[in-house]
């Protein structure tokens, strides 16, 4: 009864609001595009040199020069600017990037982030993960709340960091939680996932949290 | 003194050695230096270190490096894409060193502009920091990064001239700008080769001095990763 | 949430404040925000913190906001040219921190990008570098250098469209599109609006994430401090 | 019997090679460019945002977007591209300039280099000329050899640094000297002003100089 990837792309675009840059990491969170509320303008960045992305082409006008982050082709809008990946991160590492919402393997009750690597198994590189939970203002997870069997929100996290204290929202298919990026570590689940229990997610969780169910309803 | 050349191999006469760094713009594949990576192919030098965002996939672009065991090292942020990749730098062959992509990209702009290391929030806390200098600044804590240069460089762009100057072509420009001001030797690459005077003086995106040498390599097969399209009937839905 | 504003006195409203620091685009008397700076002007703050490369001339540019009394602090590299400066300086009414002219361009574009420090060699073993970190890299001596942003930063370009996408003509870009970069807000002046798509997406010096308000100002008066001409008859001896 | 200025940007206009990028000071520099050998491509950069300096503009054209590091009117050429004064300057501190040719009050034996201040009168600031010194590979100093009867290239400079062991090459009204940079302080007299004599550029240099004029003859 846990949410749909749908049902998290939705809850995710909660989070933007009218006038936002938004990066979108690969999976999910690009799915979060089809959920702009109407009449809202949200403008998509991409890091490797694009700020307006537009929709996927039609079959056939795929342009080899147009691809974002996770090397898809997508197409430009009228709007769109394009520059260069220095300039890219640039607007993330300076903070005028709004809003990030990106995936990730696990995340601890303080914050901590890590999506980028697993030891022992072949090591990929970060790509522009840390750039993004380091410099974006405000960043949303949107993950599964359990792989394999085993939580991923964890009192601290096992597999190497992507980023310190950045997290300020995870949402997963159970639920919700808000993180306190500065001073004491906190989590606070927010909202649960229809016909999802507290008792269920906080056997599913290994961090502590805090139960903001009623302040959030209130 | 012109700096035309007429083929990829002419381009690159007398510049390349074993063990030297070179440096490729490019982000997947693309806007990659395709025609002149087949050409340090074809020198045959060996033991390179590339400093590039990527390193291809297996028999493109800089995978055809790899491929041919050029390559002692790379500085990177993203390579998986490779299964060569993976079996070179398991078996010890090939070094690799991580650079988180945003760092990566302000490396090269800080070796082209001659600033030696900077400071960044990004991988505060994580492995990237090991073993670098963490300091604060106003509160917040900072890792040292280092500049980066190459004995060559190689870019691709769309347009160009004979003066060197370059105009790039949608999100194949990536890394390719700043790439071009930190080689020793930058040799471009462009799809077009314009008249002097064509290029519109405030849309220039390199500015000549960066560009020793440029070779016009027309129609480029170009390389898409993850073909994404939607349905025409979908029109609007979007 | 239109960024479009009616005029430059509209387009400032509620952001300027007794105190505050802010930041202008321009060199000598090109490229400055003419009109923007006058609406300071009208808005009557004082204590201000500007950083900018110049401070105008009497009367035009921020020589008005000096004339006014509304300056504290610059933060520039050349001065030279304002003759009630000097009296200002001189009487302790207003203060001067120098920057190299390049320092203080990589130091804009710095805030601008999250660098809160870098490394140069410009003013090792001058006053510039007194009090700063002094480092070897590589056997050369550099000297740290701290990024600059400000409240409001102002700019002025020839074409910008409605989602704060700006183009800048000739000499006149200068120090515009750093500053834009490094403003908590920034706003800009335009002499031509364009519609949205008019601007060519690979053409664009300014992304429009960095515009947070934009103001048309058509036809601006525009000075000329050396004004240096050939003799027709000397065509071609130059 | 010294040289003219006319004489001095013409002895400075040796310095110059095929395919250089060149940044040349106000003044007696600015006049260089009157004297490119023919044949000769030669760039000028203006660290405001220009590559291709082009003659003054013909009276009339003047366009006040249009100026060069010292605010006067030029003129672009075909092959110009403009730029960011931060890209102008990152093209300078790289040392991707060949040549700067500058004004300097004083030069010492050593090649530091002072030219932007004299304490006690009103500060106008350094603009350019710090980054300019500290980066382009090679620096020529153009000036008159004393200033109201003092020399100007002395054993030690009195007024504040622009730079320290910067000069390559000093150009006077009287003669022309080479400076090392690396190692050794050494000042090297490689040639003299038509009808100027050794004995009177000795008797006008407050630094100690080498004579290498059979050298630099042979």
């Amino acid at each position: 009864m846990a949410w749909t990837r749908e049902q998290m792309a939705q809850r995710a675009a909660r989070e933007l609001r009218d006038g936002f840059y938004v990066n979108l990491g690969i999976g999910i969170p690009t799915m979060v595009a089809n959920y702009i509320p109407g009449g809202m303008s949200v403008c998509l960045q991409s890091e490797n040199g694009m700020l307006g992305v537009g929709p996927f082409p039609y079959e056939g006008e795929e342009d080899a020069d147009l691809i974002n982050a996770g090397k898809q082709t997508i197409t430009a809008l009228p709007m769109t600017s394009f520059f260069s990946s220095a300039d890219g991160f640039g607007m993330i590492r300076g903070g005028h990037i709004d809003l990030t919402i990106l995936g990730s393997m696990q995340v601890a009750r303080n914050g901590d982030l890590a999506n980028w690597t697993i030891p022992g198994k072949m090591i990929k590189g970060m790509g522009g993960a840390m750039d993004l939970v380091a410099g974006v203002k405000r960043v949303v997870v949107v993950m599964e709340h359990e792989a394999k069997g085993e939580p991923k929100l964890l009192e601290q996290c096992t597999l190497p960091l992507t980023g310190q204290r950045v997290a300020d929202m995870v949402i997963t298919d159970l639920g919700v939680f808000t993180v306190a990026r500065k001073g004491e570590a906190k989590l606070t689940l927010i909202a649960l996932a229809d016909g999802v229990t507290l008792d269920e997610i906080t056997a599913k969780t290994a961090a502590k949290f805090e139960n903001g169910l009623d302040r959030a309803a209130a | 003194m012109s700096k035309v050349y007429s083929g990829a191999s002419l381009a690159l006469a007398e510049l390349m050695r074993d063990d030297m760094t070179i440096m490729a713009g490019g982000f997947g594949l693309c806007g990659i230096p395709s025609a002149l990576i087949g050409a340090i192919k074809l020198t045959g030098v060996t033991g390179l270190t590339v400093i590039s965002n990527n390193c291809g996939v297996d028999g493109i672009g800089l995978g055809v490096l790899l491929e041919a065991g050029q390559i002692r090292k790379m500085i990177s942020s993203y390579v998986g894409e490779n299964k060569l990749f993976a079996e070179q730098y398991l078996s010890g062959k090939l070094e690799v060193e991580f650079s988180p992509q945003g760092t990566l990209a302000e490396r090269i702009r800080a070796g082209g502009a001659g600033i030696p290391a900077f400071f960044t929030k990004t991988g505060v806390g994580t492995i990237v920091a090991e073993g670098k200098e963490v300091r604060e600044f106003d509160g917040e804590s900072y890792v040292m990064e280092r500049g980066l240069t190459a004995d060559v460089a190689l870019v691709h762009a769309w347009k160009g001239d004979a003066e060197g100057n370059l105009i790039y072509r949608k999100t194949a420009r990536n890394f390719n700008p700043v790439v071009a001001t930190a080689g020793k030797v930058t040799v471009a690459e462009v799809e077009h080769m314009a008249e002097i005077g064509e290029l519109e003086s405030d849309q220039i995106h390199t500015p000549g001095i960066f560009v020793s040498r440029i070779v016009h390599v027309p129609n480029p097969v170009k390389h898409i990763e993850q073909v994404r399209t939607r349905k025409r009937e979908l029109a609007g839905a979007n």
